[in-house]
């Protein structure tokens, strides 16, 4: 009914729509303003590269050596051997390996501390493309490191966090943000970190607020649709004789955008991404998935090797870190805390975390074997561990940490570029090196899972961006 | 970000300080800089035109009309630049720390916990008696305060720690520029800060200090006056033992009753100012009144003991609640006053107006009728006098250091600009 | 006296157990008798530097011998061919196990107060430590008190609860940073910090060793010099300060934290002075990074430490490998957590390094010991295996 | 919460205005002789004489001859530049900001003190026309007025009743600005809703041959939603506070999407955005704070910015604000001095107190400067205008004298000089 009811749209909800569907486009020409691109001459000609080990994540697995053809900040072709057009531009990388440009799976980029501390509440139409700092310095440093795509997350502590969006991070250096998907997410917070410390009564009141919030919406769409059967009813009226006794038109219901996304959350078009930690939350959240039929994606639930069952029959992907362990977040001042030297301790921290601490610790008695995932087939995707922005820098080396913990280097490497650009739902032009799709590649000095391996170049829309 | 790959000893933040400081023109490869300047006030009123200025290694070494010059100096024109000695901020509030530089905030710590203000971590709450304090050490060169100061024209500050306490420790003269506050240091142990009025009795009622486990003693004035002549009387009280035997804090004291050392004393209103007075007589110190917003209800009594005035804000908003204001009514005009009855004075900032404002304070008072020639000696020369460092700084003269100001019209005027700032014989522009 | 009355029966106690727990271990020493580590790539950390094909001869838990090429003597012989061993980790700084038990709130100075009390062998962060290769670990007391207590460097066992102390003694622990700030309770600022170490300083020297009327024996210690502060400090002003006090007292001291050491790099070198730095997080801005880089450049002894459980215990290694990114060579940023902070917590001459005649305290790797992807197939702590790839 | 409706008021204040503003002063005719007269727009008259009739200029030349019936005015050693124009200021009564976020329906109005000290100093620095605003820190701040800062009752003081509403999407303490702008977009779709629906009533009454009864002042919906209808219809602009420059990016498009005639109030940090603020020819205020220091990202070294320069390099035109709490930019008269210390002509300087802020309120047509039909709102000084120890002598206001520095009180009792003779 979604789409019954955006025809009849208020005019200035319309112009919102255009606009807002135009809305990475006028990004673009904001930052063409802001920002004069380089000559974009490099994305018009042909670039080949040749040589290369590259793992193209796709369907031609791992080409060694193998080759490039990029057109207009496309790749044109990936194969064994290809012949070079005419006044292209040739690039030897023997002995190097190519990989797609690393997709962040969530991140704090963009974000002003404040955004990144108190996202919105009670609004779940809050959108993150609103809160955008586009003069964010911290974005060339994790390009450099071979981040091209990263989905911004809403991160806060209110339990509706808003919806994010994925974004292709500046062929310049500053600015030149291209929006590949807004509306990529909605936020819910099971479980702050605070909470862990707290009884568990605080987190079932979050998961009765977060089921009110459904409710209500589910509440507002029968109204709606019983309006619209009057209005159909009405319209009937109007055409045939007035003979019958008169037919009052039917009143509007309110519209309420928190309330439409909801309802497009729960028609799956728009994936919920629930964080949760401890195994209750986890399960919390996939009960509200089977409730309203949600697309659930969870983020960090580092007790997952408890719940691995339940997460088997419920088909939701994983956004995870080898490196995450929240017990970190009871000691005052969080992890950061004592290197950011600015924490205070506090005496509640003491009181609490004695026992939090001490061995019986969940995630601490569960050994967590990550080639599990894999062996019960829920996609994977690696997130930083934390909210800082610049985080996001060193995914390739999660993807490292993973690899120790067992998992084979192939899979891994997925968890940082193809199944991220699945779970985001942009598979369609990032993620894996494929004909068609964009040339954003990241060209390694040695493998790329071997973290003493350097960046070497790294081309976003076929424009080199990062070189040493 | 090409720039950033510059080698990362460049991007490093103390050497890129450093550097930053020598930056300059090519003259200071030999370490003579020749300046000729349409107008020259050396500070204690005297006004040179068409001058030639020499500085040689950080002193300066020829003030003049004329004077031979060794082959090959270039000489530095600013026809219509106007030279003023640098100015000194008598009393300067500043955080004294680059804050949150090491990471982002932890998003867990309640959001304003974690930017600590540093005026007030200057504030040891240990006891109400701390003479032996000083800040020195818990300065950080690169805060931005220091770097807003020779910005806007300050070249030396005086730093002391906060005014909590009834004796909160020595204060420290600075340059406004150096790569460690030891290189910074003009004079140490210049005065002994004093506070009178509410102030230490404020915090005792818990503000900040958790009243359970840790309470302060006075309540009132009173009990800051009491714990004031306390310290005095007991140290009298033990007699002419020698120096050696006593500990940091009555070796200060003493020094301050041999008037050594001289005591600021930060007081307010009229009775504050009365207490003070009171105790100058029984004591025998030598003392410089601070912020004395009162101060004109005894210009007389100021005059003939010759007490120095370090007076500021000039400019207080009018109709705002002002919490510091102690006083209830305040002369804009006080600077005026003081200089009519031919009392040393000097400007200072506070916590409401930034230290970079120190010259806007200085024109207001012009405004308000003070002479020119008083103001720009308030701001240099007297100041230098007040702090006991005119031997070095204050006025343009040989063998004095090399604190110069570069303007390009008359210093006093909020539409000139400064152009060039000269600390120590270096060329610094204040404008990038 | 009374006190000391006080303390017979439990010094007896602690003996007693002392003795036989000694007992114990030796009995288990005996049991390993020579053991053969066959043909890996091993970084020495030491002279010998990185030995392409090699193999160690381990004899009552030390290294008998390092053996390049192929003829071995009889033994038990463990075939590690195609990995990469590296030297047992040493954490400079660490809270492991003991997080909350390492801070005594009744008083500001509490220099009496000896680490190892609150160590919990069975605590689950020993195995997480023992299972990234920190085989050695100097215990310290938190940073919330001016003088914390003194910190006791041992070896890293789950087996048995015998601990195996390399010093009892290791540092006195004095904190200088922002957690020292309390508003509660003096000193509430950096100054008020340092005059208040003075006074005590002072108050020892009066009266030293008088423990019936001073009972602050760290302190005493620290002033007849046979304790070396560790200072912890971070910020310019801290580290300002940390120098300034150790000149004020003819000292020799080591300064943990360090996230802007790098604008006292000069005298850090002067003085002579050694730099603990806390772990260089993945969400650091560059110039953390810089800092660690540009010390160790300018000669200042650095190592990394892990704080854990402030930290992770990766921590060591992800350092190390983002001072190689800086631009030192791989066996050079492996120094920084194996042999320097050995040689700073003074305990050299018997890990930090795989020489003859060290302890056999190394990991295998299944890669290069930097490379996070390499997995931590063995660890071995005084030649017996302490972790295993499960 | 103080009275809370609009219209009503706006009623009786036009009211107020018809029965209680003065009667017209008829022909009496004054003719004033100045050395020098910055008109902003026509350049600078020596020796210029300028006739007022009715509190309007009604000839201003050099040197002529004055008519008969004129009652002549000699300032002929003195300088005339326009009344000075502040397009925003916060105060003028005594709390700038509601606790609620949502306050489109307050007014400044209501709260207005025109006996308060801000506006005396106003007209003692020469300032003519205010615009008075709610503060920065409400999302919907509520409405503000233009008024002259002359008069003691406020029907004698307004000139422009609803001047614009005023907005921040700067965030609160614990509200980023992504939750600001989900909620001023519900609040306009729900603004706009109520619209339609009030519209379709209307229509749908006159289907009916029945008596249209309009909604009444008192219904919650009208408190609600009239005085944002008004916006979005376009009654008035939106004053929208934008501290970081990322903000004038979003309140661009916001504008955009609703269609709002918005005047940006910048924060010192907005400084970044002067290209896009050229290119899409915004109408902008800078923050009282001329200079800015902020911290290099590299090498954490700090560096120093002049706002306003980096808005003249790209040929942005701004009007200045004044905060009389800081030294540094106590008057607008200090803050175009500070231009000129910056580099900038003072032309450009003076514009940008007089003319500028006049368009951005759309009030170029009566005020900010001197020209044949405008109001006569003009300063006298003693010295050429950016002469700092120059004094502001006499404000007049619709030709009427306002400001007497002879006569002034406040100032006496500020400066005082009989203390200590």
């Amino acid at each position: 009914m979604n789409s019954g009811q955006k025809t009849e749209r208020t005019g200035g909800q319309m112009k919102k729509v255009i606009v807002i569907s135009l809305r990475s486009l006028s990004l673009w020409i904001v930052f063409s303003l802001l920002l004069p691109l380089k000559p974009c001459s490099a994305a018009q000609e042909y670039i080949l590269l040749k040589n290369a080990k590259i793992y193209t994540m796709g369907s031609n697995g791992i080409l060694e050596p193998g080759m490039i053809l990029i057109k207009a900040g496309k790749i044109e072709n990936v194969g064994k051997n290809i012949d070079p057009p005419p006044g292209a531009q040739v690039l030897d990388l023997t002995g190097k390996t190519v990989i797609p440009g690393i997709v962040s799976a969530s991140s704090s980029l963009f974000l002003s501390e404040k955004d990144r501390a108190f996202a919105g509440d009670e609004n779940p139409d809050a959108d993150i493309l609103e809160g955008m700092n586009y003069f964010d310095e911290s974005v060339p440093d994790i390009v450099r490191q071979g981040v091209t795509t990263v989905y911004i997350s809403p991160v806060s502590f209110r339990t509706i966090g808003g919806l994010g969006a994925v974004v292709k991070l500046p062929a310049q250096e500053r600015g030149g943000v291209e929006v590949l998907k807004e509306k990529a997410g909605l936020r819910l917070k099971l479980e702050s970190m605070e909470n862990n410390k707290t009884s568990s009564l605080l987190r079932l009141t979050q998961y009765q607020r977060i089921r009110d919030f459904f409710l209500q919406a589910q509440e507002y769409r029968k109204e709606w649709q019983k309006y619209e059967k009057k209005q159909s009813e009405y319209q009937e009226f109007q055409k045939d004789g007035s003979d019958k006794p008169k037919l009052k038109e039917p009143e509007k219901p309110q519209r309420d955008e928190g309330k439409e996304i909801l309802l497009q959350a729960m028609d799956k078009k728009i994936p919920v991404r629930i964080e949760a930690h401890r195994a209750d939350s986890i399960l919390n959240a996939l009960r509200l998935g089977e409730e309203f039929g949600l697309r659930i994606v969870l983020e960090k639930c580092e007790d997952w090797p408890k719940v691995l069952p339940q997460l088997k029959v419920a088909s939701v992907s994983l956004l995870s870190n080898p490196v995450l362990d929240y017990r970190k977040s009871l000691l005052p001042g969080g992890a950061k805390g004592y290197a950011a030297g600015l924490l205070k301790a506090k005496d509640e921290d003491f009181f609490y975390s004695g026992k939090e601490l001490s061995g019986d610790s969940p995630s601490t008695k569960s050994t967590k074997n990550w080639s599990d995932l894999g062996a019960v087939k829920i996609p994977l995707a690696l997130i930083p561990p934390d909210n800082y922005p610049l985080s996001a820098r060193y995914m390739r080396y999660y993807a490292c940490v993973l690899v120790a913990q067992g998992v084979p280097e192939i899979e891994a490497l997925k968890a940082v570029t193809s199944t991220p650009a699945e779970i985001l739902g942009v598979s369609g032009r990032v993620g894996s090196l494929e004909e068609g799709k964009d040339a954003d590649l990241v060209v390694l000095t040695g493998e790329p899972l071997n973290s003493l391996s350097k960046v070497e170049i790294v081309f976003v829309n076929g424009m080199k961006v990062g070189e040493r | 970000m090409i720039k950033k790959k510059s080698g990362p000893l460049s991007k490093m933040i103390s050497v890129g300080f450093t550097i930053f400081c020598f930056l300059g023109p090519a003259v200071l490869a030999d370490d003579l800089t020749a300046l000729r300047v349409g107008t020259l006030h050396r500070g204690n009123g005297e006004v040179l035109k068409n001058a030639l200025v020499l500085i040689r290694s950080g002193k300066v070494e020829f003030v003049g009309i004329d004077s031979p010059l060794p082959k090959g100096t270039n000489v530095l024109e600013f026809k219509e630049g106007v030279v003023t000695p640098g100015f000194i901020a008598a009393n300067a509030y500043l955080s004294v720390s680059a804050e949150t530089k090491i990471i982002e905030m932890d998003l867990r710590e309640d959001y304003t916990s974690t930017k600590r203000d540093k005026l007030l971590a200057l504030n040891e709450g240990r006891s109400e008696v701390t003479p032996e304090l000083n800040a020195l050490y818990s300065i950080d060169p690169r805060s931005e305060d220091f770097a807003k100061a020779w910005r806007s024209g300050v070249t030396c500050l005086y730093v002391a720690p906060g005014n909590l306490n009834v004796f909160n420790g020595t204060g420290t003269v600075l340059k406004a520029i150096g790569r460690t506050p030891q290189d910074m240091v003009v004079k140490k142990m210049v005065h002994l800060k004093v506070t009178f009025g509410h102030e230490p009795a404020y915090l005792s009622r818990g503000a900040g200090f958790d009243p359970r486990l840790y309470t302060r003693r006075p309540q009132n004035r009173m009990g800051v006056d009491f714990i004031f002549r306390n310290a005095f009387v007991k140290l009298q009280n033990k007699g002419p033992i020698p120096d050696s035997a006593l500990d940091a804090q009555e070796l200060i004291l003493r020094k301050v009753l041999r008037s050594e050392i001289p005591l600021r004393i930060r007081a307010r209103s009229y009775i504050d100012i009365k207490a003070a007075l009171r105790a100058m007589d029984e004591f025998g110190f030598k003392w410089i009144l601070e912020e004395g917003v009162d101060a004109y209800r005894y210009l007389d009594e100021l005059k003939s003991r010759n007490i120095p005035v370090i007076y500021g804000p000039v400019y207080r908003p009018e109709g705002r609640f002002d919490f510091n204001a102690e006083s209830d009514y305040y002369k804009a005009q006080t600077p005026l006053l003081l200089a009519k009855k031919g009392i040393l004075f000097a400007f200072q900032n506070d916590n409401k107006s930034p230290i970079s404002s120190l010259r806007d304070e200085a024109i207001f008072a012009v405004q308000l009728g003070l002479d020119k020639v008083t103001a720009l000696k308030a701001l240099t020369s007297y100041a230098a006098r007040i702090l006991g460092v005119e031997d070095r700084l204050g006025t343009i003269e040989k063998g004095k250091d090399g604190d110069l100001l570069i303007f390009n019209g008359d210093p006093l005027d909020p539409s000139s600009r400064l152009e060039k700032v000269i600390i120590g014989g270096k060329m610094l522009d204040p404008n990038r | 006296m009374k006190m000391s009355s006080r303390k017979e029966p439990i010094l007896l106690i602690f003996f007693l157990f002392f003795f036989l727990m000694t007992a114990l271990s030796w009995g288990s020493e005996e049991k390993s008798g020579s053991l053969i580590i066959k043909g890996a790539k091993i970084y020495t950390s030491g002279p010998r530097g990185v030995l392409a094909e090699a193999s160690l001869l381990i004899e009552g838990g030390k290294i008998k011998k390092i053996i390049e090429g192929s003829d071995l003597p009889a033994g038990t012989v463990v075939d590690f061919s195609g990995k990469c061993i590296a030297p047992g980790l040493v954490d400079a700084h660490t809270y492991i196990s003991g997080y909350y038990r390492l801070l005594e709130n009744s008083r500001v100075v509490t220099s009496d107060l000896e680490a190892f009390a609150a160590y919990d062998p069975a605590s689950p962060e020993v195995r997480t430590a023992l299972a990234q290769g920190i085989t050695t670990v100097n215990l310290s007391p938190r940073n919330e008190n001016l003088v914390g207590g003194i910190t006791s460097i041992f070896k890293l066992r789950t087996d048995s609860l015998w601990l195996p102390l390399l010093k009892k003694e290791g540092f006195l622990k004095v904190s200088l940073c922002k957690e020292m700030e309390r508003e509660d309770r003096p000193p509430t600022s950096l100054m008020g910090a340092e005059e208040m170490l003075n006074e005590w300083m002072q108050k020892a020297e009066r009266n030293e060793g008088r423990t019936d009327i001073f009972s602050e024996n760290g302190i005493v210690k620290l002033a007849k010099g046979e304790l070396q502060p560790l200072i912890a400090a971070s910020n310019y002003e801290e580290i300002n300060t940390a120098l300034k006090w150790l000149n004020d007292w003819k000292k020799r001291g080591v300064i943990v934290g360090g996230e802007e050491a790098s604008s006292f790099s000069d005298e850090l070198k002067k003085n002579d002075v050694a730099v603990l730095l806390s772990p260089l997080l993945l969400s650091a801005p560059e110039r953390v990074f810089q800092n660690a880089a540009s010390l160790f450049r300018k000669g200042v002894r650095i190592a990394f430490v892990s704080d854990m459980p402030e930290g992770e215990a990766s921590g060591l290694r992800t350092s190390a490998l983002l001072l190689f990114h800086q631009g030192i060579s791989q066996d050079e940023a492996l120094k920084t957590i194996t042999l320097y902070p050995a040689q700073i917590l003074g305990v050299a001459d018997s890990v930090g390094s795989l020489e003859e005649g060290k302890d056999a305290d190394f990991i295998v790797f299944s890669g290069e010991p930097l490379d996070l992807g390499a997995k931590v197939v063995a660890v071995y702590s005084n030649g017996r295996l302490v972790h295993k790839q499960n | 919460m103080k009275r809370s409706f609009g219209l009503p008021h706006f009623i009786t204040y036009v009211l107020a205005l018809a029965v209680l503003s003065p009667p017209p002063l008829g022909s009496q005719i004054k003719a004033i002789k100045a050395k020098k007269i910055y008109t902003v727009t026509q350049g600078v008259i020596e020796k210029g004489i300028l006739l007022i009739e009715n509190g309007k200029i009604s000839e201003l030349g050099p040197e002529g001859e004055i008519p008969w019936n004129a009652e002549v005015i000699d300032y002929s050693q003195k300088i005339i530049v326009p009344g000075l124009i502040e397009a925003h200021a916060a105060r003028g009564y005594d709390i700038p900001n509601e606790t609620n976020p949502l306050t489109p329906f307050v007014t400044v109005m209501d709260s207005l003190d025109l006996s308060h000290d801000a506006i005396k100093s106003a007209l003692r620095s020469g300032v003519t026309t205010m615009n008075i605003m709610p503060g920065n820190e409400t999302i919907l701040g509520g409405r503000g007025a233009v008024i002259k800062t002359f008069g003691l009752i406020i029907g004698d003081a307004l000139m422009v009743p609803d001047s614009g509403m005023k907005i921040s999407i700067a965030g609160t303490a614990t509200q980023s600005r992504i939750g600001v702008m989900a909620q001023l977009r519900r609040y306009f779709d729900e603004t706009k809703e109520y619209l339609e629906k009030k519209e379709k009533k209307t229509t749908a009454d006159k289907k009916e041959e029945m008596v249209s009864t309009p909604m009444s002042f008192r219904s919650p919906e009208y408190v609600k939603y009239e005085s944002v209808g008004d916006l979005l219809k376009g009654r008035y602009g939106a004053f929208i506070y934008c501290p970081t420059a990322s903000d004038v990016v979003e309140a661009q498009k916001l504008s955009e999407v609703y269609g709002l005639k918005t005047v940006y109030v910048l924060g010192p940090e907005a400084y970044k955005a002067a290209e896009f603020a050229a290119q899409k020819k915004l109408k902008v205020i800078l923050d009282p704070e001329l200079i800015y220091f902020e911290k290099d990202p590299v090498t954490e070294e700090p560096k120093k910015v002049d706002v306003a320069t980096a808005f003249r390099a790209k040929g942005v035109d701004f009007a200045l604000q004044s905060d009389p709490d800081k030294v540094q930019a106590r008057t607008l008269f200090y803050q175009a001095m500070k231009l000129i210390s910056c580099g900038i002509s003072p032309e450009i300087a003076l514009k940008s107190i007089t003319f500028v802020p006049a368009q951005i309120l759309g009030l170029d047509g009566q005020v900010g400067s001197l020209e044949k039909g405008k109001l006569a709102n003009f300063v006298v000084l003693d010295k050429e205008p950016f002469d700092f120890s120059g004094k502001v002598e006499f404000v007049f206001i619709e030709g009427k004298l306002a400001y007497d520095r002879t006569k002034d009180e406040d100032l006496k009792d500020l400066a005082n000089d009989k203390i200590g003779q």
